[in-house]
């Protein structure tokens, strides 16, 4: 494995060895998610519980960027209040989309940083965001 | 052909001249342009940059001397006698929804069957959803099989009745060659009208569209080497003086009363409002260019990139060739390389300035089919060489120590 | 505007730079190019020439970024506050024809009244007459004077019951100004739509078109100095979401399957296939040259030249000019010269360099309004002088010699 | 007046007096013919009997080309058989889309010869030959 600015060690563990992959028995709430432009698709799944997720789950199709975002979105959220959930996914489209961002990433994304590098490939942003879009899509129905 | 000739093809695109480092494996999404068709967009503007058909004046006059003459070389390149049957479009989409809203709302009655290729890009599809849709008429399948040909034992079957198959010429995902005539023939005896989506067809095989047996044809002139924003209809004269106009507007009609009009002759009944002059006069010049090499040559360079390509990658390990046989594959070529995602691969080749497109190359149904999400895809044109093949195959392997430990 | 502006923005245009001795008054019909929207062309063809919105390499990713960049510069320069409410046409009769096929099909229906003006071009009267045919919806008028303002007397009785109000900004024949907020307001409040055909405004007069009050507004680039083959439709956000898309093929999709589809957002919902973009992005160069000059400039440096050249010419013995009071008037002069055929003057001026339009100008209920076959129509823009009008005034006289004896 | 390569005095000669202009009582053939690219509009009258044409007229409006052009017309063909209008007719279009033909006009011809000069201006020539046209498509009820 060579280093590289991209494809981060941590992101192709990640692809390789998905955490939190399957389907939940009976997610309180459920979303399907496409990249129309590549045909990238996840489903994303949640069981939340007093307005708190307790498991994460998701599936899908896709290139390491966005199979390995949806991993860590769905290890990262667990635990966490539905509105800790929005304002992580808030912080990282923010970081994703700005690309000429030279702060250091913030403390609260964790091992999402190691996909800082996406940013210098716009295209592949989209991928980056997949599974986050969907998640968002996902509590639109919790309110 | 000899490496000579394909240096001296090279220097004609002031693209590659500017970038001596990059491989353009993407032809089929949109080629290059070669000097002499930038060039007839440049003297159009720069020398005689007036409104065609109307004008009284010479500079108007010149215009549309070059835009009727630009007509000519494209009905040359295609093998059409008449160019009045050589109707302008902004490019294949357009040219198809032509037909489906002209030819299409006359000619489909509900129950029809429209007869499709599993193979069929979205511009070929989406428009006769819509017009079954609106007509309340089926669609039918020509399947294809995993190497992008098609299976014809039901094809009388599925020609049952039919009102109008539409195919593609090459597919641009596989570079498989359809047997355009047979299908053609077969079609026709059915009673069948046929439409051929030749935007991957006409920038790389010899054409003799009178030939072929389809009733209309459609193509892109940015795919042949001119410039985005046109393309043309071809038809017989028959049917496109039975069919209505599509876009109203000036330039189409003959008389016109505050109630109703008369439609002006062929080929001008179709192409309402100002033209895309500029890029007319380019599709003109790219098809002298085509008729300058010889379709012939172009389609012996291609096999030989191919059969060089299908050696040089197919020994690579973990590559593996989605596509037909070599006598039946043209353009593009389709692959999965190792279990890496094509767009992964893309990304890393990219790196190495190897353009390639990944993803469903607007063939959603046809990925559903043969169970892929995407393919990697490399495609070529005149403009290609061998030494194109040998650095993607170095790239390919450059980028399989990104993923070892990995995938594999 | 200084003689010394007018001059340095001369040589912005290779054409002029090209042809000194040309004088250019036709630009109603077309208009020249500065070179820097042929050079955005030629750049996006030697350095970036890849196929948009699916690539996943440098170039394509760089060719999509330039293609929404000129999208903004459009948006900028008509005053649309949401880009993506601005749609890519090949041209205002493309742009037209989108509307009467997608809105025009969901919302006229039988016996609806759809209100014209007597001013308008083919390409703003035919759609509406074959939409009209086809839902059995009725035309109605409203009069031009033979100045070419418009009647408003009986606006209030003819947009009774009214669905759609469809008129010009300009009159491309007598460069007469619509009131358009006056009309936009009183079809509005009768609850009927309005269509602005902005083709001759946008090349001449400030626009925000959010705050004219109209629904739809189509123009042309390659009458504002673009290429040619471009053009847009702008409209209001729960308009076009509500309409279904016009053309269908690859790009307008979300998600494709055999039997149906879904359709991709605004404003791709309405660009089909391959879109003309290269000339899409020298119509953003345009609208950034322009938005570079400044409209207001470019109305003021018109003012100037349409008033010296009501004076100059209007003092020729014979020379009758058709046309508004001045402070309606842009663009376009259309004249009678002492019975001289308007065809004869075209020739005899052309043969001193100098292009002006004579016909119908694609308005032939108009002409039958009037009682004239045609007229002889000289037409500016931003790069004409007042040297010009002088060479024009010369040419006339010098025309007339011909006649003399024959017609006076 | 000037004299002048197009606009030859015959020409302006014919457009200042037109020859047969006007309406015939009972015309055996009548046709109207437009030019749609510029409006010009001319109809042609034919008398004819036993396959001669005994008088003919035109009325219309157009540019000076156009209508010298019906004028010579309808006075050349006076006095002429179905068959040698159908060839004067042939001989006179030949000529006009002939641009570069430097063959002295044909004598037949007469002083249709004076229109030799419209060949230079190709847009002017669909002038020359709008009412030639016209009379073209009466003959064609005549078969
Ligand atoms: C007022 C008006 N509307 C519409 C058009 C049609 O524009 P285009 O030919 O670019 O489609 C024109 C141009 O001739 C025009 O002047
Ligand atoms: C087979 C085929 N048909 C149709 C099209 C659509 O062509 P365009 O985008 O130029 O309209 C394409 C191009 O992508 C194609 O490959």
């Amino acid at each position: 494995m060579i280093s590289d600015d991209l494809y981060r060690e941590i992101i192709l563990e990640h692809y390789a060895h998905p955490r939190c992959k399957g389907k939940l028995e009976a997610p309180t709430f459920r979303q399907d998610g496409v990249n129309p432009t590549c045909g990238d698709a996840v489903t994303v799944e949640l069981d939340v519980k007093d307005n708190r997720v307790v498991r994460a789950a998701f599936e899908g199709v896709g290139c390491s960027i966005s199979l390995a975002s949806a991993s860590m979105l769905t290890s990262l959220i667990e635990g966490k209040t539905l509105d800790e959930v929005r304002e992580l996914a808030a912080t990282f489209k923010k970081r994703m989309l700005n690309r000429n961002d030279a702060e250091p990433c913030p403390e609260q994304l964790g091992e999402l940083e190691a996909l800082d590098g996406v940013r210098q490939y716009p295209v592949r942003v989209k991928c980056a965001l997949l599974a986050w879009n969907t998640l968002l899509g996902a509590l639109e129905e919790a309110l | 052909m000899s490496v000579k000739v394909e240096l001296s093809r090279r220097s004609d695109f002031p693209l590659l001249e500017n970038q001596p480092e990059l491989v353009y494996l993407d032809s089929a999404a949109t080629s290059l342009k070669p000097r002499s068709v930038l060039e007839a967009e440049r003297s159009y503007y720069e020398e005689c940059c007036a409104n065609i058909h109307r004008g009284l004046y010479r500079m108007s006059e010149e215009a549309t001397r070059r835009y009727e003459e630009a007509r000519h070389s494209v009905a040359r390149l295609i093998g059409a006698s008449d160019p009045d049957c050589c109707i302008w479009t902004s490019g294949t989409t357009d040219a198809i929804n032509l037909v489906a809203y002209t030819w299409g709302e006359q000619n489909i009655l509900p129950g029809d069957p429209i007869v499709l290729t599993g193979l069929e890009h979205h511009s070929n599809l989406v428009p006769w959803q819509n017009l079954a849709t609106r007509q309340q008429a089926r669609l039918r399948w020509i399947e294809p099989r995993p190497d992008g040909t098609l299976e014809l034992d039901n094809l009388d079957e599925l020609l049952e009745g039919a009102r109008l198959v539409a195919f593609t010429w090459v597919s641009n995902v596989f570079g498989s060659i359809s047997p355009v005539q047979e299908i053609c023939r077969r079609a026709r005896a059915a009673g069948a009208t046929v439409l051929l989506d030749a935007a991957q067809g006409v920038p790389h095989l010899p054409c003799a569209v009178e030939e072929m047996g389809c009733d209309f044809m459609a193509f892109s002139g940015h795919k042949m080497l001119g410039p985005t924003g046109t393309g043309m209809l071809w038809s017989r004269r028959e049917l496109l003086e039975a069919m209505p106009p599509f876009r109203f507007g000036g330039d189409m009609i003959r008389e016109v009363w505050r109630d109703r009009c008369t439609f002006n002759e062929l080929p001008f009944k179709f192409e309402a409002g100002t033209p895309n002059i500029a890029g007319v006069l380019g599709m003109g010049a790219a098809a002298d260019y085509l008729l300058d090499v010889g379709m012939a040559n172009v389609r012996a360079h291609e096999l030989d990139l191919l059969t060089y390509a299908r050696e040089c990658l197919g020994s690579l390990e973990g590559f593996e060739l989605l596509g037909p046989p070599l006598d039946q594959h043209s353009g593009a070529l389709s692959f999965v390389y190792r279990g890496i995602h094509p767009h992964d691969l893309a990304t890393l080749l990219d790196r190495e300035n190897i353009c390639i497109r990944a993803g469903h190359h607007c063939c959603q149904p046809l990925m559903r089919r043969i169970g892929m999400s995407g393919t990697a895809r490399a495609s070529l044109s005149l403009y290609n060489i061998r030494a194109d093949i040998d650095r993607l195959a170095v790239a390919l392997e450059k980028a399989s120590q990104v993923f070892k430990g990995v995938l594999f």
